[in-house]
């Protein structure tokens, strides 16, 4: 199984030669690179991950290279191949091909492109790092180093002020999560003595029930370490607390929010979790706690996107909701549920984001859906591959006749198993299904505002400046910030008065290029869950021993009451109803809402207030510390008392000594019987 | 008394003495004219007197066969060693004086028989096993000194330094009289064997009395706090070559002659004399080195630097023991050619019209205009500085290791500290030359005999410096052995 | 008799020390100064040491008194424009004194009569019997102490050539050295100096 | 004889009148030189008192070596005296301030 | 190596090479600095090749009685080794960062590196404590005058505070130096290493000891020095003291104070961990609010050598190694970084983040290399520092969680200042004409750079190069502190429900 060599390094190799030499090569020669490695290694995955489904592969570690001995504590760099490995392989290549080559088109215009596909290709070496790997070491150098292309990505138009911090806080708010990653390896180690995954998990049992010191409480071991492997997951995955700095990650390009913000990255911490399940299982209190954050992170993630009217935003809060589902699945222990539900949600999340890119593309980068409307005509194929998107996310599909759209197989999934684990897993069935009901409501909220209704195109500064300057103006020459202007309600309402709203702008269809991605996604989010319900869900031989396989609570699963089974169906109609209310029948009835809600929307319009809660209490706390610091405490006290005080006194010290040596013979002479007086004075007494 | 035997002994002196009066002879006939002259053939008899003190040192003399006179003078190695500096020190200055004198227009041909009446007195202290012998040694050598301290007589600060140096001198050579009267009543004899005799059961109030009338005495010739006060007027005031010749010889002779003092005569009673040894020493290191802070005369600069230096001194004899002696004598030996170097390149300092530049401010941007002399100054303040790898900082390490083998340990904490505030003026001398703008006032150039003291020193005070140890560690072991105490 | 003697010796020599030091005229301090060494030569006599006694009248009072009064009438200074006071910390001063003669005093145990405990010499430097004091100080002097006693010379030596080279001005441009030109240029109103010196004040040089 | 205690407690106020009469008088440095001789002077009766009371004759040797440099020191501290009168112009102990720090 | 005195021949050839520099103009001083040092750079490469690892634990070991009192002795052990080699491998490198920057006084600035470098290899090889002495305090002198002839405006206040700062930290050390050597009666470092102090004993000489190497380090609260010295000094100055002179305290602890005494050192844990803690979230927060590039990364510095000195006091092999790593690693980035903060002050003179911006555009390699030395600053797996930090922390975490804690969150801190000045340096627009003029790295400075980028990387791969020759050496020194060590906050029970047996079986089986 070398080709697992092919399928890591390649990405690399072309994410060095295009970075490096992407003056050198030129721009296409870069996109083909690295474009060709990720089909090559997409090629290469699939066969491997059938192999998986089809029940004749066994796991297989392939040593690389000595990494680090010291002392006891062992890693090395390896790629391990199992059944969660492969599919993650599969998810990963897939999406970063067709992201690649959708690119092409998005990014035609960017002067630095060869730059933006080595970090794509960078980006998708260290994802392939994380799932690969076979110690927890190399799974945080994948952790990384996803985090790095994330920077990278995020921040890929340096110009924009926006777009740097939005990468800081990217950064920033996963290396809280990688303190508890860290600490979390810490304690691995010093409870089992190794790092190397499959030691650890089969350690992993017999510590149950053992307790230990963390900061000075006594802990379960178990839960202590699974709780601060969480953290570490919280972070990547963007769980309620440390979910911040997704929303702002999309001031990143669009490609890179269907790959990274999307796909991929965010579910990085899904994918630990579920590669560590035996160790959540000896550690029931954990694993409730990851029931809990998860289905919060559920229900507040898509309060936010009803309100938002950034529809990359409102596809990311949908996407920290999409990520919670995921969370309480493997809370309540069906890892296998969590990780279908991480399969699919890849193809149609991707397929929304690639789509809102089209979108996006099309209306001359305006993201705010305000200032859209009517584009269903203008761009029909951007619309139906959308279509498919919404319809697998807000999970339409009939159980009875087992049939359905991706997300409705793996969504459907989750609220029954949790249900059916009962316990915590009840309230998140709760959650879960109120959830699915706000999912439906801004999916298709999104859906009515983009592509139904009349253009209201006009009031866009994006569309403006494309009509009066041209086309071809580079993406980066606004620097302005695109995040939602204004708060103001009010505006919402398009203005009648400007005729039909166009402002005179024709929105073209994306470039083949692009076309192609969205029709392979739209595929998959049809057909994904129906190909592998069986396989995710009710196999253990599929799994094969890669995650903890709860057969008995899988068998519950499909004995929940059909009340159940067809909440999801009932939420989501519900849901198609009250979008249809609000953004076709009758459009005053949002603003109206809004206004008498007041507070509450304001509250969850400003997403909690979570952004200017942590500038209160840390950001700005940081730099007023340091500064206080810097002035108070190292200049102020240190050095004043210190070096700067020692020279003061050594300097009065020299005045008075030559204050003292004030030329007068008898004052000289004073002193030397002074002197005298005090010598003969010490030794008398 | 077996005369030949003690004038055997006394040889070195006897060679300057009647070297002396011959060139007293050649001076009052000769005039001012033969100065010159007079001055190499006392730079020749320094020579004699040199080689004939190293054949006592070399062969590590000791004991009853160093003895002289009836006990009052010993020619051991201990005073060996340190007249081979004296020596070694005044024949610097007599090396450097003419061309300052003549620059000033004040060569006298009496000054280098001052000079050697000077060293004489220093020769006869350092051999003292009588307070008689140490008060005329002592008596020779400060006169001699007080004239050659006012001996630009129509200089007004030459002529206060004189006063200065004579009133205070006066003054502490009564207070080391009463004390030794003391001593000699209450142990019956001025003789170190037999005062040690004496107190050898514990010191009675009056010897104890005595004891530190004497100390209080001789730290003013050292200049150790509080008796340093005359140390930066008389030094500043001083013709430069006679300030080189005081910050060097006439320390040696009266560090010597104090650890005579203390360790022979008083070698039982340490603990009595310790206490005060130990304040004079700390508060040397303070004062010399707050006092060197902020000044702008060059020269006075230098007398704080020898009060910090000589604390350190006082710190190897604090220790009592053998170890002590003998790092003391490697301090001195190291400081002297330190201070000699220094002096040398004092005077090489001239401005364009070949007068002597003595501001610390003058010196500015030294590196670009006199890059050797630059260079050579910076080696030996960051010796004086005791730095590594520079030679000064062998002689703070062997001091403190006797302290540390002396189990002083708060002592040499402290001592070492302290150190650091006198780096602080060393290295702004060095900030001075080496990083301030060139004021370009330092321009007149020097001649052979100064460049070559200031090379020898230079070297000495270099890493090469350490080659030297295990020969001088030597000399200052057999010198510190030869010590008539059982330590 | 010889308390007696000795209280009035040691009576008047130290109150002529102090007028030494307090007199306002310099050449009433020299004079103090001579009625003190005259008194201490008394009290030497009174223990015996009558040599040393003559030495110190003859020394002295006939060579070093009278060098100071030369040398305080040469000087020829205004002494009634000199200021009488003393120096400002003098109380500190006078204190410290007081403290030393006090540790003196009571730390040696001088206050107590007897109690001391002098030290033993070995003999060797004791009195010849039967000789005068002069000459065992003298079979002493050109014997044990003959080194000390040269270098002593040698000190004395010092002492004259320190003297002569201070103050000694060889008056060289008196004879033989003429200057034409320097006698030519010079004039009248560099030459002289009109000076009109207070009453009692010398004229400054 | 007179006890020894009477000529220590004697010489001793002589040394310090003397050394007072160093640090203690502003007015000219002749006095100053008088002192020490007074100084000198309390010296050499403690050095006669204790060998008269020792009967050991080492201290007036003492003395006389005391007396001559005492003699030489005057000679030498007069000359510097009247050198630097000659710079000067005054023999005022506070005008002896020249260098000082 | 037979009898070949490569040691001593590897301080003979800068200190040739400075005498030189000495008397010759700035053009051929320039050339001796720097085939001195590429020889230098070269010897050590054979010094490394030919070390035997798993050998003697002392190599290549010379001495000589040239000195009476101390010996001239050199040799080294694997952690001396690649302290030298960092060394060796920076120095070339100040030589190139110096080749335009320096315009004055060129063939005494080229002596003062060179004597820097000698003086550098001489601390870490010697084998006598009092030849280290020597090395260690002389390495003022040429720094003094590298800061305050060739510094910027604040030189001389810069200069002092460097000079009197670290010889106060010094002085008490060589005391305790002197009674040490009484007590045992030898000076080579070697012996003194095992022998054993009475633990009273050890206390004030682990103090005496802890004053020098805190200042050197440079520990909080004695750190205020390093940012001026490196805000003054100029580029290849502030390379050579982040890149190795920070290392000698760290250096001292691992060959003095843990070896020499392990009980005052465990007893002292609790002092070194406080400060470290301290440091590390203190420090990382001052860096954050810095206007000045070279302040910024020097309060970086002390964080960073807080976890250093907290992996040395974990007393654990882990932590032990980290700690090397960290101070190898630290040296290269933090040496790197200073660079390319030189790089930019070349052309612009100014270090004031806000007079740069948007460097990305016209200066695109640099900003890649800047943003990997960054990235390698913040300690991103695959770069040198992660390794060393990983280890140190989870070393420390061992011991006590708490200061693992508290010291981990340096990773947040160290993410947001590194990132903040990237950000304001490279990113954003151009807002200065001048800075937006500046040309591209020229050859020169990709050759200065390249070769730190490709260690960085190398060090962060396979670190086994570095780690391999020190291993032996630290197993000694964890088995000589093996006694003192403290105990574990963690205290690990195992459950009634999972019998002992079992989990030893598990054990066993993987």
């Amino acid at each position: 199984m070398n080709s697992i060599l092919i399928i890591v390094f390649a990405p690399l190799l072309a994410a060095i030669i295009a970075g490096l030499g992407g003056r050198i090569i030129g721009h296409t020669a870069a996109k083909v690179l690295t474009t060709g490695a990720l089909f090559l290694a997409c090629g290469l995955s699939w066969p491997i991950f059938l192999s998986f489904v089809g029940g004749d592969a066994q796991a297989s570690v392939l040593p690389v290279l000595k990494w680090v001995q010291s002392g006891d504590m062992t890693f090395d760099w390896a790629l391990r191949v199992d059944t969660l490995t492969a599919v993650m392989l599969v998810v990963i290549t897939s999406v970063s091909a067709l992201v690649h080559l959708y690119s092409w088109g998005y990014m035609d215009e960017d002067p630095d492109q060869s730059r933006f596909f080595a970090y794509l290709s960078l980006f998708t070496f260290a994802m392939l790092m994380l799932v690969t790997a076979n110690n927890l070491v190399q799974m945080f150098f994948g952790w990384e180093g996803v985090g790095l292309a994330s920077y990278l990505l995020i921040g890929f138009w340096y110009k924009k002020p926006s777009a740097n911090a939005a990468a800081i806080k990217a950064f920033v708010v996963n290396r809280v999560g990688d303190l508890g990653f860290m600490l979390g390896i810490f304690g691995t180690f010093l409870v089992f003595q190794t790092t190397s995954i499959p030691e650890i998990l089969a350690a992993a049992p017999a510590m149950q029930g053992s307790t230990i010191t963390f900061m000075g409480a006594r802990w379960d071991t178990m839960t202590i370490l699974c709780l601060l492997l969480f953290i570490g997951a919280m972070g990547k995955s963007a769980q309620l607390g440390l979910h911040t700095w997704l929303p702002d990650a999309m001031e990143g390009p669009t490609p890179v929010s269907a790959l990274i913000h999307a796909a991929t990255m965010v579910t990085a911490g899904v994918f630990m979790v579920c590669r560590l399940s035996p160790l959540f299982e000896a550690a029931p209190a954990a694993l409730a706690v990851v029931t809990i954050i998860g289905a919060a992170t559920c229900l507040f993630a898509a309060t936010i996107g009803t309100t938002q009217w950034d529809i990359k935003r409102v596809i990311a809060y949908s996407t920290c909701s999409q990520l919670g589902y995921m969370f309480f699945a493997a809370g309540v222990g069906a890892y296998g549920a969590a990780m279908f539900h991480l399969f699919t949600h890849a193809f149609f999340k991707a397929l929304l984001f690639l789509g809102a890119g089209s979108v996006i593309h099309a209306m001359h980068h305006e993201q705010d859906m305000r200032y859209y409307g009517g584009l269903r005509k203008k761009i029909p194929f951007t619309f139906w591959a959308m279509m498919f998107g919404t319809l697998a996310i807000t999970g339409l599909g009939i159980y009875d006749l087992h049939i359905g759209f991706a997300g409705f197989w793996s969504k459907d999934a989750i609220l029954e198993v949790s249900y059916a684990a009962g316990g915590h897993g009840t309230g998140a069935f709760w959650v879960g299904a109120f959830a699915a009901l706000l999912t439906s409501f801004y999916s298709w909220r999104l859906m009515f505002l983009t592509f139904w209704g009349k253009p209201r195109w006009i009031e866009s500064e994006h569309i403006q400046h494309a009509v009066h300057h041209g086309h071809d103006e580079p993406e980066e020459a606004n620097p302005a910030s695109q995040e939602d202007s204004g708060h103001d309600v009010a505006h919402t309402v398009p203005d009648p008065a400007h005729g039909d709203g166009t402002g005179g702008y024709h929105p073209h269809e994306s470039p083949l290029t692009m076309l192609v991605p969205l029709g392979i996604l739209s595929i998959g989010a049809i057909f994904a869950g129906q190909f592998f319900a069986g396989s995710f869900l009710d196999s253990a031989s599929f799994w094969n021993g890669s995650i903890a396989y709860n057969a008995e609570l899988m068998h519950a699963m499909h004995e929940v009451p059909k009340w159940v089974k067809y909440t999801a169906l009932v939420v989501m109609l519900i849901g198609l109803f009250l979008a249809w209310l609000a953004y076709i029948r009758s459009t005053d009835l949002p603003r109206k809402t809004a206004e008498q809600l007041g507070p509450i929307y304001n509250f969850v319009f400003n997403k909690w207030y979570f952004d200017e809660l942590y500038n209160l209490i840390f950001v700005k706390p940081a730099f007023w510390l340091g500064r206080i610091f810097w002035k108070k405490g190292d200049e102020g006290t240190i050095d004043r008392f210190g070096p700067n005080g020692v020279a003061w006194v050594v300097e009065r010290g020299s005045h008075y000594a030559k204050s003292v040596q004030s030329g007068y013979l008898t004052s000289y002479a004073l002193i030397m019987l002074l002197g005298l007086v005090a010598a003969i004075t010490w030794v008398l007494f | 008394m077996d005369y030949a035997n003690s004038f055997a002994l006394v040889l070195p002196e006897i060679v300057l003495a009647l070297s002396g009066l011959l060139l007293l002879l050649v001076a009052a006939w000769g005039g001012d004219k033969a100065a010159r002259l007079v001055s190499i053939a006392a730079a020749v008899a320094l020579g004699g007197a040199f080689a004939l003190a190293a054949v006592a040192v070399c062969s590590g003399a000791g004991g009853l066969d160093t003895i002289a006179f009836a006990g009052q003078f010993r020619a051991d190695a201990f005073a060996g060693l340190a007249k081979l500096m004296i020596y070694a020190a005044s024949g610097a200055a007599l090396i450097v004086a003419p061309r300052f004198f003549e620059r000033a227009g004040a060569m006298r041909a009496e000054f280098p028989v001052l000079v050697l009446f000077a060293t004489l007195g220093m020769s006869i202290m350092v051999s003292a096993a009588d307070l008689m012998t140490l008060y005329i040694g002592l008596e020779l050598n400060s006169l001699a000194a007080y004239v050659l301290a006012a001996i630009l007589r129509d200089d007004e600060r030459s002529s206060e330094a004189g006063l200065k140096y004579f009133v205070l001198g006066g003054l502490a050579s009564g207070i080391l009289l009463f004390g030794m009267s003391l001593i000699y009543g209450f142990t019956g004899t001025t003789n170190f064997a037999g005062i040690a005799v004496a107190v050898s059961d514990g010191l009675s109030p009056g010897q104890l009395f005595g004891l530190t009338f004497v100390l209080a005495g001789l730290a003013f010739k050292i200049s150790a706090a509080p008796f340093h006060m005359w140390t930066p007027d008389v030094y500043e005031g001083a013709p430069t070559p006679v300030t080189m010749f005081f910050a060097s010889a006439p320390k040696v002779a009266a560090i010597v002659l104090l650890a005579r003092v203390s360790l022979e005569a008083f070698g039982t009673q340490d603990d009595a004399w310790r206490q005060i040894v130990i304040f004079a020493a700390l508060l040397s290191i303070v004062i010399g080195a707050l006092g060197a802070i902020g000044q702008q005369n060059v020269k006075r600069l230098l007398a704080y630097s020898s009060i910090n230096n000589v604390g350190f001194i006082l710190i190897g004899l604090a220790a009592g023991t053998q170890a002590g002696a003998s790092a003391m004598m490697v301090y001195l030996a190291i400081y002297v050619v330190m201070t000699i170097g220094s002096f040398v390149a004092v005077l090489l300092m001239r401005d364009a019209n070949g007068n002597q530049v003595e501001n610390v401010s003058d010196l500015a941007g030294l590196s670009t205009t006199r890059p050797v002399l630059a260079w050579c100054l910076l080696a030996l303040m960051f010796s004086l500085a005791g730095i590594p790898p520079l030679f000064g900082f062998w002689g703070k390490f062997v001091v403190f290791q006797a302290v540390v083998e002396a189990d002083l340990l708060a002592l040499a904490a402290i001592g070492i500290a302290a150190s650091v505030i006198g780096a602080f003026y060393y290295i702004k001398i060095v900030k001075i030359m080496f990083f301030d703008e060139a004021g370009d006032t330092v321009r007149g150039a020097g001649d052979t005999p100064h460049w070559s003291l200031l090379a020898i020193c230079a070297l000495l005070v270099s890493p090469l410096g350490y080659l030297l140890i295990g020969p001088l560690g030597n000399l200052a072991d057999m010198a510190a052995a030869s010590l008539a105490v059982a330590f | 008799m010889t308390v007696f003697a000795f209280y009035l010796f040691a009576a008047l020599m130290l109150a002529s020390g102090a007028f030494t030091i307090f007199a306002r005229n310099p050449v009433h301090s020299v004079l103090w100064l001579i009625l003190a060494f005259f008194n201490a030569a008394g009290l030497m006599i009174l223990v015996g040491a009558e040599f040393l006694a003559m030495l110190l009248v003859v020394v002295y009072v006939g060579a070093v008194a009278v060098l100071f009064l030369f040398v305080v009438m040469m000087l020829n200074i205004d002494f009634a424009e000199m200021r009488a006071g003393f120096m400002k910390n003098a109380p500190l001063g006078v204190a410290i004194a007081v403290v030393l003669l006090a540790e003196l005093v009571l730390g040696i145990g001088a206050y107590r009569a007897g109690a001391l405990e002098l030290g033993v010499p070995d003999g060797s430097a004791a009195p010849l019997l039967g000789e005068s004091n002069i000459e065992s100080l003298g079979a002493l002097l050109y014997g044990n102490y003959l080194f000390l006693f040269e270098t002593s010379g040698i000190i004395l030596l010092v002492a004259m050539i320190g003297a002569i080279v201070l103050t000694h001005r060889e008056q060289r441009n008196t004879r033989g050295h003429q200057d034409i030109g320097k006698q030519n240029a010079r004039r009248p109103e560099d030459a002289t100096r009109n000076v009109s010196p207070e009453i009692g004040k010398g004229v400054e040089l | 004889m007179i006890g020894i205690e009477h000529y220590i407690v004697v010489s001793s106020i002589l040394f310090v009148l003397g050394v007072l009469g160093i640090f203690l008088n502003r007015k000219n440095i002749i006095i100053i030189l008088m002192a020490i001789e007074l100084i000198l002077l309390s010296v050499n009766l403690n050095l006669v008192a204790f060998s008269a009371y020792l009967n050991d004759l080492t201290g007036q040797i003492f003395a006389m070596f005391v007396l001559t440099v005492a003699a030489a020191e005057a000679a030498i501290g007069l000359a510097i005296l009247v050198t630097y009168f000659r710079n000067r112009g005054t023999i005022a102990v506070d005008d002896v301030n020249r260098m000082k720090g | 190596m037979g009898g070949f005195p490569i040691l001593s021949v590897m301080l003979l050839v800068p200190l040739l090479g400075a005498i030189a520099c000495l008397f010759l103009d700035a053009k051929p001083a320039r050339m001796v600095a720097l085939l001195a040092t590429l020889i230098d750079l070269a010897l050590g490469i054979v010094l490394w090749a030919n070390y035997d690892i798993g050998g003697a634990q002392w190599q290549f070991t010379e001495s000589a009685g040239l000195f009476a009192g101390f010996d001239y002795a050199l040799g080294i052990d694997g952690i001396a080794l690649m302290l030298i080699m960092l060394s060796v491998f920076l120095m070339p490198i100040c030589i190139g960062a110096s080749w335009e920057a320096i315009t004055k006084r060129v063939g005494e600035y080229m002596a003062a590196f060179l004597l820097m470098e000698v003086l550098m290899i001489g601390v870490f090889a010697a084998q006598d404590i009092f030849l280290f002495y020597i090395f260690f305090e002389a390495g003022l002198i040429p720094m003094y005058l590298i800061i305050g002839v060739w510094g910027g405006q604040n030189r001389i206040y810069a200069a002092y505070k460097f000079f009197l700062y670290t010889l106060l930290g010094s002085v008490l050390m060589l005391i305790a130096m002197l009674w040490m050597v009484n007590e045992a009666g030898t000076s080579s470092i070697p012996v003194l290493m095992e022998y054993d102090f009475a633990p009273e004993a050890q206390t004030w000489l682990w103090l005496a000891f802890f004053a020098s190497f805190a200042v050197k380090m440079p520990m909080w609260p004695v750190h205020t020095w390093l940012p001026d010295a490196h805000v003054q000094a100029p580029t290849a100055g502030s390379v050579i003291l982040a890149g190795v002179l920070l290392k000698l305290g760290g250096y001292g602890f691992i060959r003095f104070s843990l070896p020499m005494f392990p009980d005052a050192s465990a007893e002292f844990g609790w002092l070194v961990w406080g400060l470290s803690m301290i440091a590390v979230v203190v420090t990382s927060l001052i860096a954050l609010v810095q206007a000045d590039m070279k302040k910024l990364i020097a309060y970086s510095s002390v964080a960073h050598m807080a976890i250093v000195t907290v992996g040395l006091f974990a007393f654990n092999v882990q932590g032990l190694e980290g700690a090397m790593m960290i101070m190898l690693g630290h040296g290269l980035v933090s040496g790197a970084l200073f660079l390319c903060v030189g790089v930019i002050y070349d052309r612009l003179h100014t270090r004031e983040i806000d007079r740069y911006g948007g460097l990305a555009i016209n200066m695109p390699a640099y900003a890649a290399l800047f943003m990997l030395f960054t990235m390698a600053s913040v300690g991103l797996p695959g770069t040198s520092n992660f390794v060393g930090e990983f280890l140190a922390l989870a070393g420390i975490y061992q011991v006590n969680s708490w200061v693992a804690f508290v010291c981990t969150t340096g990773i947040i801190l160290g993410a947001a200042y590194m990132l903040y000045l990237y950000r304001r340096v490279v990113f954003g627009i151009q807002k200065n004409a001048d800075a937006a003029a500046m040309p591209d790295l020229s050859m020169r400075e990709y050759l200065l750079l390249g070769p730190i980028a490709a260690a960085v990387l190398w060090m962060g791969v396979y670190p086994e190069s570095f780690l391999a020759p020190m291993r032996a050496d630290i197993e000694i020194l964890d088995t000589r502190l093996a006694t003192a060590a403290p105990e574990s906050d963690a205290q690990l029970a195992i459950g009634e429900g999972a019998p002992i047996e079992e989990d030893l079986s598990h054990g066993g089986a993987h």
